[in-house]
């Protein structure tokens, strides 16, 4: 293996390993224990991961034809598409999760008419919650995807076409398994940019334990009194979602463009 | 742990005689938006109330007050707001949602925090004039920061931070940390953090003192609860149960 | 369904312009140098490249249906097409039968009816086994098969094969050959057929069009085509000589200088086609019938099975096959001084 | 254009876009001057950028090994290596900043030895601003890119092997040009998280104007006193990414994959 | 350079065993249907596939080198190779002069120089104006020749060519080839060449060898292997029937029943072998002296050329060509019963 890569490799490794090490050296294990079996604790784990993964699915069906809007079709106002879509990306979490009341607020601008015709507010739901992750997400599942379609070989989308399959057939059938690891990719930065997420939810959502107060919230409220608990909390967090990564691990790898020798 | 926590015999009689007031008749759903420094507090409060109450639910929507004040302003199911601050307190009472008029049920003043035997050999405020030390003190532009500028004022010192912290929260885990010689902290902060810390009072935090006020809002759903819930933060059970956490008695 | 077909596209610096015609029923082969735009126009057929200009168009019963020109353009999903690309672009993600059957479930054929339906033509093209590897898996050949077995499963109304049997070995490529002439035959509608290889051409052809440099240089049957070559390219390919001149009865002026006689009459300018069997070589000049008689340079000698191509040069540019038992006895090298000499009578001419 | 495609893809955009619209219409433009001429939002935006960029350049330099390394090599643990790269996605990024202190703070395991022997301390300073934001932003990279290189085709690399290029030859002049379109896509998200980077930063760096206070933290400040001037000034660091990101367009879209027609 | 492997390895259900020698300046021509295990050979021989087992080495001055094999694998960038793949994996993101030049940069020379030799190679395969274009933007026998010249460029020990002429036309095939040819002839390295086309092979190639599933079944030089094939598949490539029985004398009973007369003697188990041209049809039995006549049935004919290739069933299985008019003349019909005949001279016999 050549040295110019496996030196940065070992060093970025150490730079991303090394930090949770301290962490793991610096948690207090026998709190583990009692903050697991707190109910709330379990509450929000569960929250968490809903709706992340919510938030992804959401994010995959509307940001997969988005990448491929962007990355396949010929409209021409399509740079200024990309550099909107990318707009999330760089807001302050807090300040979107401002601007999703100014829409779906009960005085937004979408919001109004859902309270007035139907009496129904978003903010302070879990609907919320989903919501304000997958605004924060579904950006990062956009451009990976549109990554990958990019580099993906167009003239397999010829041969189906000549095989009598449209362009959704063909997206279905063909583009999209082709593209499947960098979907599965940013599929995984999506879920994970979710689960982390923070300052939109508690601004748009509310920190309602049971409803609205994910896994970050209530680490964020642990910080407040108990800041050894925080960390125990943000572990916790972390070994769910490892552990939900490596499970899925082989459907996500499962396949590689590559032939295999 | 903090020096300045203080118990004085008084409070705790009362305590025992106001945990009848409520009467055990309260219904629903309450709704209550704290600031987080008050979490640990108002939980218990909560639970006690919850307790008294069988028929009763107590949420909570714990968050920066300035969150809270957002959340309340956009139509947020809000039946009673605590605020760690007057300004943010304003913005609610400002768009004409404050029921009844803020008052403020309890006060907190500023701390030196320093790590666990003292490394930085602080000793008192002046040493926040010294640019040799690492130190943390609040950005101006929340609560803690503007009492911090107010006692620098007072002190006639120039302050020498290395950082600006955008709560007292973050302050206080630098110091917990031992990565800051010292931070200004408030009191009650120095008292959570436990034997994580170890605080300094200074004289000249008398002139910065930050009052929490609290209100009913105008949209809230459970009144008769919303105002049980004020009442047990006035009682002396409450402000107890806040001295207890290193706040203290408003002084009016 | 006939195809009419006038093609105009611009393609780098290469402006392709090309009319074909396929009647119902009818295999036509598209003959041409690298580079000539054979697969160009094979795209433009597919609806995979809007033409420039020009018009693609079908019968229909009733009346003539545009799928190019008059402001149309079909898109290839909805031409009733097969397709073999020149490098096959099987589907890496899906299984050999999956790829056959990929064209059947996209015209709503059931999943279970689609698999066997393109097990068995899997099974025509010899791949029985191998439905269920994956197209990295097999060999270059076999992935050429699928390809053609995928292109045919649909029984299109147009066929578009660009090069289908290049990456066949000779036995594979005589069965393939074989069931491909026994399924256009039965097969109603048009086919286009890309080929380098002159024998592919032969066999299933019905008629052969030349492109060179974007333009027919030449159209008709593959006899006619055979027998009569109007381009160097056309000639090298059927393996005949070919010497442009003017005619003046049996006398025939080569327009790079040279004069050869031949058995039929003609007059102005024609072309001289001469088989390289009919080639003989001698050391020393010939007496005898031949009229001619040439001397020339031995260019390059090939061993092809039993006999030896000789490359010549000389005022008559010419290649002759000679047994390899000749050309050992000869003892020829290249640079080698020798007289050719071919029968009047076997020499072709006709007009240019 | 399929209609399965198109119509999830407009209400995706509407929905990233409309609250982007909410703010426009909400911002107080009058404000906007004033603003933009305070010296601190210069300053706070020019150390934004030069450390985003810092950041991406740092996490090619090691997060583009790294993918490789998953992608490609056959070490064993793999699958672990992959889990604790993306660890920092999901730690809530106040935890990830206690993390680096732990090893790069004045006490911290490495830190100790850097403050002890050189006196120098990592915290406070705008290489901790650049340290925070990499730790952050550098999984995002990694896992695109990664998506990048197990779809591209492998067997390009046997080609330039046989043409006597090492595998440090043929990731420079092969693989990377071949997989360009995934690490513009990972590196523009991950320049993008950078920037938007809060938690980590303001624990980990601190908050300083001029060394250490980046925009997103100027504009959380903002909220805490003038929340109208903080959707002008989160408005200030939108524009100027998304320019940045238009005027780089026609680099990181350079190369497709997909012939010409 | 001599290259000695024995080349052990299990691809799907395949297992490879060959064993190959090239000489030093020798080119050897590996033959063989689709599937049988010759790309799988090239590629272990370039170091891209790790064999299971068996040994590759070379000759260099004072010994030995082992590249696979004694615990020991060379990566394919050490072996001083050039290699022309089945389909040419041209670098996409590269014009085709950098594309040529790639291998030279790797091995250290400067950019200007690079690309003037590649744009030289470039020229020599015919490709002069296409150095600034993207291989997207090749017609598939352009991408070829770059292929070609990519892989001539680096003036490798070993050239592995896995069929480098299959996509071009005839004409430029014919220059290819002999460019090719020429460059060979020059060249001290070995060259392992894969082909499909008989043509190919015994033009280029010093000496074949014939792999079927997996296994070597015949080795020779191209006028042993096709004068005397030992297997259909070779009989088929060379053009020729095989036909295995038993002699005794000029007397040989096949295998599948019936009887051949051959001009030389030979005993035991042997092959028959027989040239399609050598073959006459009649209607009715004939009289003569030739005294091979049998009763056949007519099962395919391809017309070829000017000739007639008649594929025949029966007790002897047999090729005949026959020349278009003669055929026309017969009237033959797929199915109808006719006579062939061989003069017994005409038939090799040899044994097996
Ligand atoms: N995408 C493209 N852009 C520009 N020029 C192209 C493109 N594709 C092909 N060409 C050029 O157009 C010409 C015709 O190409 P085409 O593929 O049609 O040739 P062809 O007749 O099929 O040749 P071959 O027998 O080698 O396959 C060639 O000179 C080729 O270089
Ligand atoms: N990656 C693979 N995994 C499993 N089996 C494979 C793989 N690649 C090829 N094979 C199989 O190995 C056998 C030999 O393949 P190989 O490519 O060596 O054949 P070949 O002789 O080059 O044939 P062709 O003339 O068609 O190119 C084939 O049956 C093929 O299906
Ligand atoms: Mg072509
Ligand atoms: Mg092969």
């Amino acid at each position: 293996m050549p040295a110019p890569l496996l030196v940065p490799a070992l060093v970025g490794v150490a730079f991303l390993v090394l930090p949770l090490l301290g962490l793991l050296i610096r948690a207090p294990w026998s709190d583990l224990w009692p903050q697991l079996t707190q109910p709330q604790v379990g509450q929000a784990l569960r929250l968490s991961l809903v709706s992340a993964t919510l938030a992804t699915l959401v994010s995959l069906v509307l940001g997969v034809p988005i990448a491929w809007v962007l990355a396949r079709s010929t409209l021409p106002g399509r740079s200024v598409l990309r550099a909107l879509v990318t707009v999330p990306l760089v807001l302050p979490p807090v300040v979107g999760g401002v601007a999703l009341f100014l829409v779906l607020g009960r005085q937004g601008i979408l919001g109004r008419y859902l309270y007035e015709e139907f009496d129904y507010t978003i903010p302070f739901t879990t609907t919320a919650v989903v919501i304000a992750e997958t605004f924060v997400a579904m950006p990062f599942l956009v451009i990976s995807v549109e990554g990958a379609l990019r580099a993906a070989d167009a003239r397999f989308e010829d041969a189906a076409a000549t095989l009598g399959a449209n362009r959704w057939t063909t997206f279905r059938r063909v583009t999209l398994p082709l593209v499947a690891p960098g979907v599965a990719a940013g599929a995984v930065l999506c879920w994970a940019r979710a689960l982390g997420e923070f300052g939109a939810t508690i601004t748009f959502a509310g920190n309602f334990p049971g409803t609205t107060q994910t896994m970050p919230l209530a680490v964020y409220l642990a910080l407040q009194s108990n800041p050894e608990g925080a960390i125990v909390l943000s572990l916790v967090l972390l070994f769910v979602s490892l552990a939900t990564l490596l499970l899925l691990r082989d459907r996500w790898l499962g396949r590689s463009g590559a032939p295999l020798a | 742990g903090g020096s300045s926590s203080s118990s004085d015999a008084a409070s705790s009689t009362s305590a025992a005689a106001s945990s009848s007031a409520g009467g055990g008749d309260l219904t629903g759903t309450l709704t209550v938006f704290a600031a987080a420094s008050l979490t640990d507090v108002f939980t218990d409060l909560g639970d006690q109330l919850m307790a008294d109450n069988p028929e009763l639910t107590i949420t909570f929507n714990f968050a920066g007050s300035s969150a809270l004040a957002t959340q309340i302003t956009q139509g947020a199911p809000a039946d009673v707001f605590a605020s760690a601050n007057q300004k943010q307190m304003t913005v609610v009472t400002d768009a004409g949602l404050d029921a009844d008029d803020p008052t403020v049920f309890t006060e907190n003043v500023l701390e030196i925090a320093v790590p666990p035997g003292n490394p930085g050999g602080i000793t008192g405020l002046a040493d926040f004039g010294d640019a040799d030390k690492t130190l943390a003190i609040c950005a101006p532009d929340v609560p803690c920061g503007a009492a911090a500028e107010t006692v620098f004022a007072a002190a006639g010192i120039t302050a020498q931070p290395d950082t600006l912290e955008e709560d007292v929260r973050a302050a206080l885990t630098k110091v917990e940390l031992g990565e800051v010689d010292a931070a200004l902290v408030y009191a009650s902060d120095v008292q959570a953090a436990g034997d994580g810390v170890e605080g300094i009072e200074f004289p000249e935090a008398e002139d910065a003192v930050n009052e929490y006020p609290i209100c009913t809002l105008t949209g809230a759903s459970n009144p008769e609860a919303a105002q049980a819930f004020l009442d047990l933060v006035e009682s002396d059970e409450g402000q107890q149960a806040l001295t207890d956490a290193g706040f203290r008695s408003p002084s009016n | 369904m006939s195809l009419r077909a006038h093609v105009v596209v611009q393609r780098g610096a290469l402006l392709v312009d090309v009319d074909l015609t396929v009647a119902d029923g009818e295999v036509l082969a598209v003959l041409g140098p690298n580079g000539a735009g054979k697969s160009t126009v094979l795209r433009v057929l597919a609806g995979l490249l809007a033409p420039d200009g020009g018009r693609v168009a079908i019968d229909v019963p009733g009346g003539e249906l545009v799928w190019d020109g008059d402001q149309r353009h079909v898109p290839a999903h909805e031409r009733p097409l097969g397709m073999v690309f020149q490098d096959h672009l099987l589907f890496p993600h899906l299984s050999t039968t999956d790829n056959v059957a990929f064209g059947l479930r996209t015209r709503g054929v059931r999943k279970a009816q689609a698999r066997t339906t393109a097990a068995a033509w899997l099974a025509r093209v010899g791949l029985a086994e191998f439905g269920d590897r994956r197209p990295t898996q097999l060999s270059g050949g076999q992935a050429q098969r699928a390809a053609l077995a995928r292109a045919l499963v649909g029984e299109p109304r147009l066929l578009l094969l660009d090069e289908p049997l290049s990456a066949l070995d000779a036995r594979t490529r005589l069965t393939v050959r074989a069931e491909l002439r026994r399924h256009l035959a039965e097969f109603g509608g048009c086919t286009v057929l890309v080929s380098h290889d002159p024998v592919d051409a032969m066999a299933l052809a019905d008629r052969v069009v030349v492109v060179e440099d974007g333009v027919v240089v030449q159209e008709g049957t593959p006899a006619e085509v055979a027998r009569m070559p109007r381009t160097d390219y056309v000639a090298r390919l059927v393996g005949l000589s070919l010497l442009p001149g003017t005619a003046s009865g049996t006398r025939v002026d080569l327009d790079g200088g040279g004069l050869v006689w031949t058995g039929e009459e003609a007059a102005g300018e024609v072309f001289v086609a001469v088989r390289p069997e009919t080639v003989s070589l001698y050391l020393a000049r010939p007496d005898g019938s031949p009229r001619n008689v040439w001397a020339l340079t031995l260019v390059a000698a090939t061993p092809h099975g039993s006999t030896v191509r000789c490359d010549l040069d000389g005022e008559v540019p010419l290649t002759a096959d000679v047994t390899a038992t000749a050309f050992a006895e000869l003892g020829l090298v290249p640079g080698a001084q020798v007289w050719a000499s071919v029968k009047a009578s076997e020499i072709a001419v006709y007009p240019r």
